[in-house]
């Protein structure tokens, strides 16, 4: 027992350099694997929508018809759940967060098909009214 | 008139760590009734059972505190996989058991500062929580998070840790260990905190049986209750004994959380030294079916989860019955009769967690 | 001293006190930071906050609190430059206690829980500090045959030598005054403590304004005193005054940056014990001596 | 026009978060973020607030709470949601007790996202609310100024809104009468 | 290496009279009490009262099936005050109809919005249910059941 | 000399109202009569006082001894009085089965009549004695004591209509002993013959003694003979000191005693003049309830408030203090001064303490008047023109701001039901006047500029001049201990509340006593600077023979800038204030107010009404914690002294 037994270390540290980061100035220094921010490499996504049905607080938006991919990252926990179930993995959990700021702004991209896959869509198209044709046929 | 105060205390207050309101009768300056009131964070976390399925419904528990958010992830993960028969591989055991005692630092830390912010000794509680920074950093390294990491799923973990990160952790905790040499000196010897924390808020060993406290309350009492004793996950490979004090009071409690402090840095370099190779997750399929009790050590004491499960994706129930709730008890009785002065430290010396406790 | 003189003190005092004790403040605050080992804030940062807490809009729990802060302000400003003037010494701690009475109004009539418990609190702590401040001006009555502190500067030595004890005493009480850990029982520069902000707690904009400065003159008042042990005939002492200042602010701020905060019953033990103690027997002293 | 962005006091509401963005909100203050070198100040106290962090969705219990403390600081002031939690209500936001984000009671100005929101981003957010502050607080001056209080621009809005939808009213009536009064002719 | 004591769990489904008897006896074999909580199964209530040991580390639990909705259940706080809080949140958040809380709240615990809501909507159409057919069966002039008609109108006046 | 003649009008005038008083009937009719004549006659007293100053400044301010022929027939007609008290004592006493106390009646009496008889007095002693120190007596008893007598002419009304219907209204007795008492005290500042002051020093015992048992339920009786027998003993020692120096040397006059003593101190003849003086001393410490016998003092506050008032503040206690004065120069350094000066400082500190921890405010303002006496009497004891100085001050003050916290304390208990202080919360919303002159009283007692605190300024210096360490210790904790409960008291008046206004039904005549009250504290204040000059300075040079300044003129200075300073910043700022538009604010509650600015949602859901009271700390500083432990000490030191001085004169 002993009065001020903290006064040492105050004063010692009186003359050692501050530990803070000064951000904004400094920038930061994420190690890797740090949780930020969901990304996607949209040109990989199929559009199957099992990142939405499994998004704990629903964040992401699917659009199958638009082929479009939308996440609201005010509302995005960074759980890493839907990198994991998506069957393509093109969804990555990447460092750096969101910017604060006034308004809840989404961020969405859109799957831009090539050539082959507008062909491969056209070809299964086809195939799937091909289908449909007989099966009415059949009906009828 | 009774010369008497009648006081609302909470649930917006500077010194509770969250919302939850007591009314206070004071006389003078000695409480004479203290009713506590919480519900200002329930949030009706366990009826999310019928909206997630019970793989989401990991990460939702996850949240349901923020300091034990790996712990409830962990109690959780090891219900599920008891019901669903799932043997986790050993690596994983250890990865969990490294990243809960460097949960229990940090949270342990928290206390520290906070504790000390509630006697009013500011420069102590910065102290506390830049040594506390080095924790999250080496959490950071490792999870990604830093206070929530969604490292868990039923059958393993997600992250591994490789031997860099292993060294870097290492170094962080044997400068942790001496920094916090200087802060244990005035936790524990000065004598304006001795004046604030010795004798305050005692609970004995036997109300402490009673009234069902558990964790660091329990035993600072003289209880040794430690559920890792129960040799979960790693902890029945590693060597140590619960630490116990005698008195009960605040000074103890503190006593208490600055050796586990020491003794979480013994355990996670045991850890390391035995850590095997090995896989990192086993794969589990199909739906739960049962229902079975799950108990955990949290850095605040015993944390019971229960699973109810039908062989759906939905679970029936889902419980969690936290530490701070049944602190709760201990906390009205030593309210009983204290300095209203010590009403902000006997809230923060049961280490509330108020988040849980309401779910 | 001569009446312009005298005149030409309070005055500087009334202009410049402020301006000194928000710098005062600032270093304070930086010097804390980095005790902490963070970067602080910048030093003019009280000033800054000040001039914010005029520019908000004027908001009030009780219309009564303005006007006996400005009475507090008044009477503090009083006080200090009374002191500066070179005026009866007791009579300053008396018109000093008046002014923290106007505190104390200012706090009562809000009828709010946490400033009423720290208006009784800060009562409290006028009633732990009033001994040593009076036995103070007793000491410098005896030492220096003279309450007026025209008369103390102009000793032919520094009157500390006489009285150590009570520079001790009026340094330890000086705590509470300056509101540090482990006396800042009834509000402190920080919140996050039981009582929220204590007396302060319904104090807003240019209220909490009034407030701040009148804590700068009060510190300024106080550090005065604290001259008052160093100063005499030689014009050297000046400088050896500022130095002792500078320490005894210095003090202060390491006692408030590793000390917890007391309970109202330890303070008022452990004043009352010092002043006893240390004022006390080197009043003995003197009287024997005399 | 007085420089009062160096100068901003939070107050720190925890609604119904999980600890984890207000233990971060409570780490901007510590050595390591040192929001304090902003001028920030974490004062507890509504009446000396300028900036309201809240953090966490809003529950039945703790609406009123929010909105007293909102109502009792003096103005200008301005409120950051910390969280997603605060932000939408996030992963609660489907719970029987959740009502949603902060945004359901009080006009949020600032919103921070994360999970628990990091600090730099927390410092992000009170940078941005500081600067909104300042503006904020130029328009009180100028209000004061011109002798107005708060109350006479809420009055003067709502005439001028009154005004607004008397006239088109008057519009619309004209209009219909003018195709009446075409009609009769 | 430390030893490891990990006697598993053990649960015992008991009927409702005997409850108290058998938390009686759990205190006087020195357990603590842990937990207390509800679930909705199958249109049932499901009680658990969970007990442990401070030394041997085991974990024993009562279950209590509860078939009548509208049955008053007697509460445990009076063995263990502690289980007060929990019974509460039971009652609170399940309407379940336990009595004689040492330290009620009634039903303002957490003071929500909705009442009952761990019960699934048909939960609480059979809860209402269950509290009409109590109401019927007690002929106006009962004293005990005065109790129970009051519960009921507090909750039609809520809804 | 032409101000002869109304110094037996002062003294028989109010006994013979008292005997009107005694014969008016009760009733409605009666009473209004008897109003009447009170009214007349306390105005005709208030006159008299005025012609006896205005004849004695014309007389040049000079002091007057007076001897004249046809005294011994009011010698005789004195003893016929001591009879008299004697009797209505002992069957008392034996009527409440108390008989140990008329010991204390019967042994004074007859000894005094013994002495009286025996022949050993030099007749020609002066009988009556005017001087700035009697005049300044007369003008509290007369004012201060008529004004309270108007005062009590509403209240007794109030008293028995709404508060205390069951007590038995025996208002013409109680007129009755009002006069008496009033009558007794001039007799004795007036008086300088020994025997004189003995009778009507028994007189005001008696008065506070049927006084206080005005009630007549159990308490009060218990009271009353409390009061009783301490005083009584209080005039065996006077008696005893009488008997002793008349026997010695003849002389039956104070001033003779205290010129004898002063002319030998140093000589072997010394302990002649000793011992008096220290058993007169020791009655006045009884009289003005010193420590161990406070008590007496706190049980007479169930009487009505107008006796306590009087009892209080204006005459009784100040009988003890004016005698003591008159003997400071004959205790300036000696045994006795230290005794007394000891046992005053201490219970200055000791009730001070006490009083923290009440919160009836008369229990509040007793403990008060004990403490402020102790520090008269510790001026007294010190018996230096400087704490003479400050000994008179503090003693006008006293009596004004005392005798106006008392009957507004009653008015407000008439008024608000209750005289609890914690019940007084948010009164200056609720009853704006009372609570505005309760102010004013207690600012008086606590406040700079008012004379208290230039007065603690004095005794404080003094004190240290005189190398006086431990009343040095004792002023300064006690004057911080006393601003603490008064300022705490100043704190519950001023408190905003939403509380509903209560009706005051103060009637007009204790409204006119109150604000007379409360302008002359704010006058005193005002004037002090000038009143040092004019009159207590001379009556400093007669009591030490010595003219010397007290207070420098700079602090007299200074004092008048601070109180310009004082009254007007606050009016100022507050004119200021009232003109700012600001917006009205809940207070804060941890953010559950439920609207209102007095409640909040408790843990039920549900509103609590929020109660704010100030500390009291009974369990440390409680009259039972603490009484008995200070009585123990002063006793014992009073004991040891009393020997020491006793044995040491012989
Ligand atoms: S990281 Fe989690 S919360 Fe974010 S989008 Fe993916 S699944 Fe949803
Ligand atoms: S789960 Fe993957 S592939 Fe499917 S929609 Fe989402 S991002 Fe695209
Ligand atoms: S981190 Fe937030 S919730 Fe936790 S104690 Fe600090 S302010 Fe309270
Ligand atoms: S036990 Fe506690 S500290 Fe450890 S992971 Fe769980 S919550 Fe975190
Ligand atoms: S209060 Fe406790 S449980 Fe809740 S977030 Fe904080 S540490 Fe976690
Ligand atoms: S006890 Fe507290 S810290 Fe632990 S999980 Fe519960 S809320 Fe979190
Ligand atoms: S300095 Fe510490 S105690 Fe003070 S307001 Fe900041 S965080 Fe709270
Ligand atoms: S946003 Fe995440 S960390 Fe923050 S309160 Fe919500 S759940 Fe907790």
């Amino acid at each position: 027992m002993g009065i001020m037994r903290f006064a040492p270390t105050m004063l010692r540290q009186l003359f050692e350099k501050p530990v803070t980061k000064n951000y904004p100035a400094e920038p930061i220094n994420y190690p890797e694997g740090s949780r930020g921010h969901i990304d996607i490499d949209i040109q990989q996504c199929i559009s199957c929508g099992a990142c939405m049905i499994n998004c704990p607080p629903g964040a992401i938006t699917v659009d199958r018809k638009n082929k479009t991919w939308t996440i609201n990252r005010f509302d995005c926990v960074q759980c890493g759940y839907c990198t994991r179930v998506c069957p393509k993995k093109c969804l990555y959990l990447n460092p750096g967060y969101q910017t604060p700021g006034p308004e809840k702004v989404t961020y969405s991209q859109t799957h831009i098909m090539t050539e082959a896959e507008k062909q491969k869509e056209a070809e299964l198209a086809a195939k799937r009214a091909a289908a449909i044709k007989a099966a009415q046929a059949k009906k009828d | 008139m009774a010369k008497r105060s009648v006081v609302p205390f909470g649930p917006q207050h500077p010194v509770l760590p969250e919302p939850i309101h007591l009314d206070l009768v004071i006389e003078d300056e000695k409480v004479v009734e203290a009713i506590p009131n919480i519900g200002f964070i329930h949030r009706g976390l366990e009826g999310l059972t019928d909206k997630k399925d019970f793989k989401q419904m990991t990460y939702v528990i996850e949240r349901t505190c923020g300091i034990c958010s790996f712990g409830h992830g962990l109690g959780y993960v090891e219900t599920i996989e008891h019901i669903m028969n799932t043997e986790v591989p050993d690596r994983a055991k250890y990865l969990r058991t490294i990243w809960a005692e460097l949960a229990r630092m940090h949270s342990h830390f928290l206390w520290l500062g906070l504790i000390a912010d509630a006697f009013g000794f500011e420069s102590l509680f910065y102290q506390a929580w830049r040594i506390r920074e080095r924790v999250l950093d080496c959490l950071e390294l490792t999870t990604g998070g830093r206070l929530i990491f969604s490292v868990l799923e039923p059958g393993g973990v997600l992250r591994d840790i490789n031997s860099d990160q292993e060294k870097e952790i290492l170094t962080q905790l044997a400068s942790v260990k001496e920094e916090l040499r200087a802060v244990e000196k005035a936790f524990l010897l000065d004598y304006s905190v001795q004046t604030r924390l010795k004798g305050v808020g005692v609970i004995t060993k036997e109300k402490a049986h009673d009234l069902g406290c558990c964790g660091p309350v329990a035993r600072a009492s003289g209880l040794s209750y430690d559920m890792r004793k129960s040799g979960y996950e790693a902890y029945g490979d590693l060597d140590f004994e619960p630490i116990i004090s005698k008195e009960g009071d605040s000074y103890s409690r503190c006593q208490v959380r600055i050796q586990e402090i020491y003794q979480s840095i013994d355990l996670i370099r045991q850890a390391f030294a035995k850590m095997p190779e090995g896989d990192l997750a086993v794969p589990v399929k199909g739906n739960p079916n049962g229902e079975y009790f799950t108990r955990i050590e949290q850095p605040r004491g015993e944390a019971i989860y229960y699973v109810k499960a039908n062989g759906t994706k939905k679970l029936d129930r889902f419980r969690l019955r936290t530490p701070t709730f049944s602190n709760l008890a201990g906390l009205c009785e030593m309210l009983k009769d204290c300095e209203y002065s010590d009403v902000g430290i006997l809230c923060v010396t049961i280490d509330p967690c108020i988040s849980c406790t309401e779910r | 001293m001569s009446i312009n003189t005298r005149i030409i003190l309070a005055v500087c005092f009334i202009v410049l006190a402020p301006f000194v004790g928000g710098f005062l403040e600032g270093c304070d605050r930086k010097i804390s930071a980095r005790m902490q080992r963070r970067i602080g804030p910048p030093v003019l940062q009280p000033f800054y906050d000040v001039t914010k807490l005029f520019k908000k809009q004027y908001v009030v729990v009780s219309r009564s609190v303005h006007f006996l802060l400005v009475s507090y302000m008044s009477l503090m400003i009083l006080t200090g430059a009374m002191l500066f003037a070179g005026t009866d010494l007791l009579m300053c701690f008396f018109v000093l206690s008046t002014a923290a009475t106007f505190l104390y109004f200012a706090a009562a009539v809000t009828n709010s829980p946490y400033t009423t418990i720290g208006a009784q609190r800060e009562l409290i702590q006028m009633m732990a500090y009033e001994p040593a401040v009076l036995l103070t001006a007793a000491g410098f009555y005896v030492a220096a045959g003279s309450f007026n502190t025209a008369d103390i500067i102009n000793y032919d030595y520094s009157l500390i030598i006489k009285m150590p004890g009570f520079f001790f005493a009026f340094v330890f009480i000086m705590t509470i005054k300056m509101r540090k850990a482990p006396f800042d029982i009834s509000t402190s520069h920080h919140a996050h403590q039981e009582l929220v902000k204590g007396i302060t707690t319904e104090m807003s904009g240019k209220n909490l304004g009034i407030f701040n400065i009148t804590e700068w003159y009060e510190n300024i008042f106080l550090l005065g005193v604290v001259a008052l042990f160093i100063l005499n005939k030689n014009p050297w002492s000046i400088l050896a005054a500022v130095i002792v200042i500078l320490l005894v602010y210095f003090v202060e701020i390491l006692i408030g940056n590793s000390n917890a905060r007391m309970k109202w019953e330890t303070m008022l033990k452990m004043t009352w014990l010092v002043t006893l103690l240390s004022a006390g027997v080197n009043l003995l002293v003197l009287m024997v001596i005399k | 026009m007085a420089n009062v962005k160096r100068s901003p006091w939070l107050l720190h509401y925890d609604g119904s978060s999980c600890n984890g963005c207000d233990i971060e909100v409570l780490a901007c203050m510590t050595p390591v973020y040192d929001a304090e070198r902003l001028g920030v100040e974490n004062t507890g106290d509504p009446m000396q607030a300028d900036i309201l962090l809240i953090t966490g969705g809003i529950n039945a219990q703790a609406e009123p709470v929010v909105k007293q403390i909102y109502d009792q600081m003096p103005r200008p002031k301005v409120v950051v949601a910390v969280g997603i939690c605060a932000c939408t209500g996030g992963v609660f936001k489907d719970a029987y007790n959740i009502k949603g984000g902060a945004d359901t009671v009080v006009p949020v100005d600032i919103y921070v996202p994360g999970c628990a929101a990091r600090p730099q981003s927390i410092i992000d957010g009170i940078i941005q609310a500081r600067d909104l502050f300042q503006k904020r607080s130029d328009e009180h001056d100028a209000m004061v100024k011109a002798g107005k209080t708060y109350e006479d621009i809420k009055r003067e809005r709502e005439e001028e809104e009154a005004w607004k939808v008397a006239e088109a009213k008057a519009e619309e009536e004209n209009r219909e009468e003018t195709p009446s009064n075409v009609r009769s002719n | 290496m430390s030893e490891v004591i990990n006697p598993g769990n053990t649960m015992e489904t008991i009927p409702l009279e005997d409850l108290l008897e058998e938390v009686m006896k759990r205190k006087h074999q020195g357990m603590r009490f842990d937990q207390a909580c509800a679930a909705f199964v199958d249109g049932k209530f499901e009680l658990s009262y969970s007990f442990s040991d401070d030394d041997a580390y085991s974990f024993d639990t009562l279950r209590v099936v509860v078939d009548d909705l509208a049955r008053q259940i007697p509460s445990v706080s009076v063995i263990y005050p502690c289980a007060s809080f929990y019974e509460n949140e039971m009652r609170e958040l399940f309407g379940c109809q336990i009595e004689m809380i040492g330290f009620d709240y009634k039903d303002k615990l957490y003071r929500l919005n909705v009442e009952t809501p761990m019960l699934p909507e048909a939960g609480k159409a059979a809860l209402k249910e269950a509290f009409a057919a109590a109401t019927e069966k007690s002929a106006p002039g009962s004293t005990v059941d005065a109790a129970d008609v009051e519960v009921e109108t507090d909750e039609g006046g809520a809804q | 000399m032409s101000s002869v003649p109304i110094v037996p009008f002062l003294i028989i005038f109010p006994m013979v109202i008292a005997l009107v008083m005694l014969i008016i009937p009760l009733g409605d009719k009666a009473n209004r009569v008897r109003n009447a004549i009170a009214y007349i006659s306390c105005i005709a007293i208030m006159a008299a006082v005025a012609v006896l100053v205005g004849l004695w400044v014309a007389g040049g301010t000079r002091p007057i001894a007076l001897y004249q022929e046809g005294m011994e027939l009011a010698d005789n007609a004195t003893l016929v009085g001591e009879f008299i008290l004697m009797i209505v004592a002992v069957f008392l006493s034996f009527k409440y089965h108390k008989c140990w106390i008329s010991i204390f009646s019967i042994v004074p009496t007859v000894a005094i009549a013994w002495l009286e008889k025996s022949g050993y007095i030099q007749h020609e002693s002066p009988r009556i004695y005017i001087d700035h120190l009697s005049i300044l007596m007369c003008l509290i008893v007369g004012i201060i004591g008529s004004l309270i007598v108007i005062y009590a002419v509403g209240y007794m009304h109030g008293y028995h209509h709404y508060l205390h219907k069951r007590v038995q209204d025996r208002r013409n007795y109680f007129f009755m002993v009002l006069f008496l008492l009033l009558g007794a005290m001039f007799g004795l500042v007036l008086s300088d013959s020994l025997t004189w002051i003995l009778l009507f020093w028994e007189t005001t015992s008696v008065c506070a003694f049927l006084l206080v048992g005005y009630t007549r339920e159990p308490v009060a009786v218990r009271n009353s003979f409390r009061v009783l027998w301490m005083n009584l003993l209080g005039g065996c020692t006077l008696t005893t000191g009488i008997i002793i120096f008349a026997a010695a040397t003849g002389v039956n006059s104070l001033s003779g005693l205290t010129a004898f003593a002063e002319l030998k101190a140093g000589t072997p003849e010394e302990g002649l003049a000793v011992i008096p003086v220290a058993l007169i001393a020791f009655a006045a410490l009884t009289k003005s309830a010193q420590l161990p016998f406070s008590t007496w003092l706190l049980g007479a506050m169930v009487a009505p408030t107008p006796s306590s008032a009087l009892i209080d503040s204006a005459t009784m206690v100040k009988a003890g203090i004016y005698m003591l004065f008159r003997l400071a120069p004959a205790m300036h350094e000696t045994a006795t001064g230290n005794m007394v000066a000891f046992v005053g400082g201490f219970t200055f500190l000791a009730a001070s303490f006490i009083a923290i921890a009440q919160s009836d405010g008369k229990k509040v303002l007793a403990m008060s008047t004990i403490s402020n006496l102790g520090l008269m009497v510790a001026c007294a004891g010190m018996g230096t023109p400087e704490t003479i100085w400050a000994g008179i001050f503090l003693m006008i003050f006293h009596a004004v701001s005392k005798s106006l916290l008392f009957q507004n304390v009653g008015a407000t208990e008439n008024s608000l039901g209750s005289r609890d202080i914690e019940n007084m919360h948010g009164l200056l919303y609720r009853l704006p006047f009372l609570a505005f002159c309760m102010f004013i009283g207690i600012a008086g007692m606590c406040m700079v500029p008012f004379g208290m605190l230039i007065s603690k300024w004095a005794v404080l210096r003094s004190s240290i001049d005189e190398n006086d360490i431990i009343m040095t210790f004792m002023v300064v904790f006690g004057s911080a201990t006393t601003s603490f409960y008064w300022t705490k008291w100043l704190g519950k008046l001023i408190a905003q509340t939403n509380e509903p206004k209560v009706k005051d039904i103060t009637k007009p005549n204790e409204k006119i006593s109150i604000s007379i009250h409360a302008v002359l504290m704010i006058a005193l204040c005002v004037l002090m600077p000038f009143l040092t000059k004019v009159y207590v300075e001379p009556l400093l040079g007669e009591l030490f023979g010595t003219t010397a300044q007290v207070i420098p003129t700079s602090v007299l200075y200074l004092l008048v800038f601070i109180i310009v300073f004082f009254f007007a910043v606050p009016i100022i700022s507050y004119a200021f204030s009232k003109k700012m538009h600001a917006n009205q604010k809940l207070s804060y509650m941890s953010g559950i107010n439920t609207g209102s600015n007095d409640g909040f949602t408790n843990s039920f859901g549900n509103e609590t009404k929020l109660q704010l009271s100030n500390y009291y700390f009974k369990n440390v500083l409680g009259i039972r914690k603490l009484m008995i432990p200070c009585q123990f000490i002063t006793l014992s030191v009073l004991i040891v002294m009393m020997a020491m001085i006793i044995g040491g004169a012989f």
